[in-house]
């Protein structure tokens, strides 16, 4: 056990550091700080150009090998870069999903065919991408998937609804789990599709939030079609890779995620210094226990980095999303009585009061606090199934 | 000692319960929330009307029907279930307020008499940057008003002011000359605030100076503890109904999501909060007129004992909604921000339990 | 609904007090505060004089209709004698599984016969009663009873065993629930029998717990005997006796109970203020908590007084054991490291410790925080079986 | 980075880990405890002689095996699996504060040896009225240590006095004259503490005056709280394990308990916790030696979350295992007893918060 940090690293965190100081600048400076949860909807399309400005520099798709066009670089240079990008405030990825699902589970299962259709779209920052994964009937229940496609006429015909997609009226291309072997059951005949977004038979309804704002769709399928080569993996054989899919980099993205919850703890810290709430007591046990618990993340991620194991994915997320929806109450009482009045109408929000609302969904969507614990429990426990 | 309703306090419960759901619920409750105004004028009209709710507990003298704060309590939870949006709460603890022993009688009595009459009123009893000047005839007061609830709709408002010779109760006609009313945009849309300036706006002085001024302010805030207390348990109660509902309805992996045991030991927590609650308020909605010397520590007590209830209640109703508690079109986020920004507008349910402590002498 | 006091019930009120007052002196004062939750060992036979003290006096089965020997009492007033009793420190009732469990249960199931035979008994103070209930097998699933009961030679030949029994030394009496039906299945063919526990065929063994000390018992019944007609109700209703006497009084018992627990309180503060630890604003938040809690817990006991539901009994459980366990906890915060130390080898405790150590029992035993949420979710909020 | 064990490391927790389930847990444990010694003689003596253990991070020089303390961390958690009763955490304490930068090299390297020559060393760090009297080279104490760990067992301590020019860190021999060591109960039976009185009792007095004999009493104070933060991982882990394994064997209601869904919610949270303070005693131990300016916030911060961590698992297991987890005859007592003894000699959980938020800055 050595946590000390080569110096081969720290050259490669001054590169990052030297990049985004000269790129993130002109008309990318108001990009600081915008996007991410909950603020999906900020400025996409000068986000989409930064994100091709990325591209074109290599930092998409760090972590992949050369021989696909990626970097190949370290896990470690990959949260070096994800911290230093975290930061500076970079914006929210509009295309984290095409770069940490969709292209990992290209190279792991999808075809060389494939590989070359839809990599460069995404290392490239071209072809957005987002997740039907989620049913009405099948939140929490991934294997309850309706949604069906059948093989008509040489090309895939979709049809069903998914929810809680986020981004998807940006997204090119829809990655979809759907049902292809007509009366199977839970995991088995789901095929993971690869869906164009743009087209008559594929309707996208926003989700109106808590927070009055809309980060989420419903896509509803009808007849959607696709080529029948746009699937990942075996047909019926989606759920073994959608599941591969779950684990990829989830050390990386949180280490960086702590880099900005640190920043909006920050912020809670300075809030209360001016106005004088850290001066009570239990005001100031809590920022301190907040502070606490972010450095046990860290660790947490450290320890857990680069493992696959289904306790750390959902350790690192009931820590997270407990945390972040801790924070949001906090950064509310910090406040106190002001925080009951909006800027302005319509429902328009002040940051610590869309923190406050918009973490409510933190310990709901992907894999609420209760099918975490199933997880560890059954998973990892090793206890009886009920 | 009884602890039961007693015939005619359970007619009013059945009547406003059955009102409520026919009329002041669902729909016209979101329209209210939407409209971005936080309140239905027809849903008012009907309650200070026909059922002449406002004057439940106003003297007869002054039209009203005599009752005591356990028939206000009642409807505050009935209203409260459904986040009735109409100014009831402030307006009973303005008309409590104005009948407290402490209140010039007579200055009291006109005021007394608007509310029989239909007139929305609130209360503003926190701290502010209100003054005072002229005798007692003329005076006028300056300074602002902050987070009077249901302050766009209020015809006038009964403050807490600091004056030179203690605090005082003032009555101000908000339709006066001086009198700025701005609405605010809230958190809660089920009950929006204002902010009120005044520029030597005229104002009726309701306490006498001294000791006797100071203790009507302090029974003034009281009520509207308990007030809160008795809104907040019709709230929780309906809240937790909702949520029992839904997960005796939604069906994941193959069986009705009520029936895993964590979601069902979660339900009898909030439970156990929820009837801690009903106690709670009832004690201390039958204390305000039945035993008036334990109000000082009974009010902040209940108000901090079921707005946890509700708070604790309607955020995990969120959770244990999944994904559909958290969107607009769900009823869910009402309660729950009603429920954070009644904490906050108390000072928090930090400063209430201090506040109890001081006055058990604890600490 | 009127909370106020009637001028009789202050009257009785007055007359309680005196006697206590008159009564509780001489060679019983010693008896103020001994007795009751992990202090059951104290001075029991001087407790068991003072029991025949207040039979004679008639204070004992206080509810209990006249016609049976009882002095039909309201609820009022029994709650005032309750509450007086408490009040004035007196010790912990010796049989009060025999007045608060047997009697209510006689009166309401056993036979005019059974009720000659044991209520004058109880209500005299002479025959003290253990309750044999809980299993090895089933402690929280008390239909999982495995002791067998025949009748053999005329007589009831008992053979299993019961675990957490309470004064089971002290006991001439035990009410048992036992299978008197071979093949019947959980609350089918229980029988509610009454047995001697002087005889060969009982064995008692004391459990000694977290706090050293043993107040529970395992009683071993090895062809144990008892005379046929000693079953209360019907042989195979037992289920129904068993579970018609967990729910008198409760009201009663609670009221009483928290005159003692805001005794344990005011100590708590006192110790606080002697430590100095009052001024730490968490310990001061956490008494003051403590102190809204029980006055919670009393509003909640007045206004479900003399309701029978079981909703009423679980919130009351889970109310009062949660709130004693965290008192034990504050107790010896309130303390610090001194709490560390014990007065004396072997393993003597102080009262803090004591409370500290003895309230893990208390979200146990009497039916588990856990078995009271399930009747709670199943049984009053009509949540779906799993 | 690499947050992995390494080699030698995996073979020393092996090695520990099969040397305590064979000669160092259960019969040995519970012995010990009812003794009312809360010591094992024949474990020290095998742990200390064939093992070397207490000279591990001992520098070869004075006999040790020049490890890190990350090896210290590992064999704590070992020895915590079982709440091994011998004084392995203070000796090691101390073997560390001696090897501190700002310790006199000299006055320490014979004390250093008499740890690698088996004998049991204590720390007492806290708050105390002890005061010197004389020159450096003859001074005497005067004064009463308390709640000294494993005080009855050991050979001599170190001891933070407060001196006119500063703290400082004295040794102090407990066979000498004017030392008087009187055992005491302890609640947790498998650690006991003794009180110790000095009379003129002769001491060598360890570090420099001012800043240097600060850093020296700080930083014997975070080794402290780091090693009980690897220890109550051990003990957590393993408190955890023996739950685990009961709700799957236990039945009740015709099933395992354990397949009852809001335990297994509950024993998830407990996994959470674990995990959390796994994570951190493993970067505070490597903090020690490896980033020895965060330890500060560091070691405060890993005895208040693995602590926390211990306490609500110790706690959780009694409930969990119903019953039977409330009796003397089984373990959970044990762990318990531990966890809230080790949090109360602390000063509390809320002092060690306030003391990180003060280190981080924040309050």
């Amino acid at each position: 056990m050595d946590l000390s940090v080569t110096a081969e690293d720290e050259a490669f965190r001054a590169e990052v550091r030297e990049w985004l100081a000269q790129n993130l600048r002109g008309e990318f400076e108001q990009l600081r700080g915008a996007g991410g949860s909950g603020r999906e909807h900020e400025a996409i399309e000068l986000r989409t150009e930064w994100e091709q400005a990325l591209g074109a520099a290599g930092w998409i798709g760090l972590g992949l090998p050369q021989s696909v066009g990626g970097r190949g670089a370290t896990l470690m240079q990959q949260v070096i870069f994800a911290e230093e990008y975290a930061r500076a405030d970079a914006p929210g990825r509009v295309n984290h999903m095409g770069e940490y699902l969709l292209a990992p589970t290209l190279v792991a299962f999808g075809s060389e065919e494939l590989q070359r259709r839809f990599l460069p779209g995404v290392l490239k920052g071209e072809e957005m991408w987002c997740q039907g994964y989620s049913e009405p009937g099948a939140g929490s229940d991934l294997a309850g998937v309706r949604t069906k496609a059948v093989l008509k006429d040489g090309s895939w015909s979709i049809e069903g609804q998914k929810v809680w997609t986020s981004l998807a009226f940006h997204a090119d291309w829809c990655f979809v789990i759907a049902r292809t072997e007509p009366d199977s059951e839970r995991h088995r005949g789901l095929s993971y599709l690869l869906v164009p977004m743009d087209q008559e038979g594929v309707d996208i309804r926003p989700i109106v939030q808590i927070t009055g704002s809309s980060e989420f769709s419903e896509v509803f399928f009808d007849d959607a079609r696709t080529e029948a080569r746009y699937v990942v993996g075996e047909p019926g054989d989606g759920w073994r890779v959608a599941m591969g899919t779950l684990g990829f980099e989830r050390g990386v993205a949180t280490l960086a995620q702590q880099v900005g919850f640190q920043r909006e703890l920050d912020q809670v810290i300075a809030d209360a210094r001016e106005s004088g709430t850290v001066e009570d007591p239990q005001i100031a046990e809590r920022l301190v226990q907040a502070w606490i618990e972010l450095r046990v993340m860290r660790y947490q991620a450290l320890r857990t980095l680069g493992t696959n194991e289904p306790a750390a994915a959902s350790v690192s997320k009931l820590l997270w999303a407990n945390w972040h929806r801790r924070l949001g109450e906090l950064g509310i009482d910090v406040r106190g009585a002001a925080a009951t009045v909006l800027p302005a109408e319509p429902y328009e929000l002040t940051r610590e009061q869309a923190v406050f609302l918009y973490t409510r969904a933190d310990t709901i969507y992907a894999g609420s606090n209760e099918i975490q614990r199933n997880i560890l429990a059954e998973r990892v426990l090793g206890l009886p199934r009920g | 000692m009884e602890f039961t309703l007693n015939d005619e306090q359970r007619d009013l419960q059945q009547t406003l319960r059955g009102f409520v759901e026919r009329h002041a619920s669902g729909k016209v409750v979101r329209d209210a929330a939407e409209r971005g105004e936080g309140f239905s004028a027809p849903v008012w009209v009907r309650l200070t009307g026909e059922m002449e709710l406002t004057g439940l507990a106003i003297d007869p003298a002054h039209g009203g029907a005599g009752a005591s704060f356990v028939e206000v309590g009642i409807a505050l939870e009935e209203l409260g279930r459904s986040l009735v949006p109409v100014p009831f709460l402030v307006t009973v603890t303005a008309a409590h307020a104005l009948g407290g022993p402490d209140v010039d009688a007579e200055r009291a009595a006109p005021l007394l008499e608007r509310i029989t009459g239909g007139c929305v009123a609130t209360v503003s009893l926190g701290e502010n940057s209100v003054r005072s000047t002229g005798a007692r005839a003329g005076v006028t007061l300056n300074g602002q008003l902050d987070h009077v609830l249901d302050g766009p709709h209020a015809a006038f408002v009964i403050a807490a002011v600091e004056d030179d010779d203690g605090p005082a109760l003032y009555g101000i006609d908000l339709a006066a000359d001086g009198v700025v009313v701005e609405a605010q945009a809230t958190m809660d849309q089920t009950r929006r605030q204002a902010t009120i300036r005044l520029s030597d706006a005229p104002a009726t002085l309701l306490t006498p100076a001294g000791d006797a001024g100071a203790a009507a302010v302090e029974r003034a805030r009281e009520i509207l503890s308990v007030a809160l207390a008795c809104e907040a348990v019709g709230a929780a109660a309906r809240c937790l109904e909702i949520t029992v509902k839904y997960l005796g309805e939604r069906v994941q992996f193959g069986r009705p999501i009520g029936s895993f045991q964590a979601l069902k030991h979660r339900c009898a927590d909030l439970f156990v909060a929820l009837e801690s609650a009903r106690s709670t308020a009832a004690y201390a909605s039958w204390v305000v007129d039945g035993a008036p010397q334990e109000l000082p520590t009974v009010a902040p007590l209940s108000q901090l004992v079921c707005g946890e209830a509700l708070l604790q209640i309607a955020s995990e109703s969120i959770q244990l909604h999944g994904g559909i508690g958290f969107t607009w079109e769900h009823d869910a986020h009402y309660f729950f921000k009603r429920a954070k920004s009644t904490e906050l507008l108390s000072g928090g349910n930090r400063y209430l339990r201090r506040l109890v402590g001081q006055r058990a002498g604890i600490i």
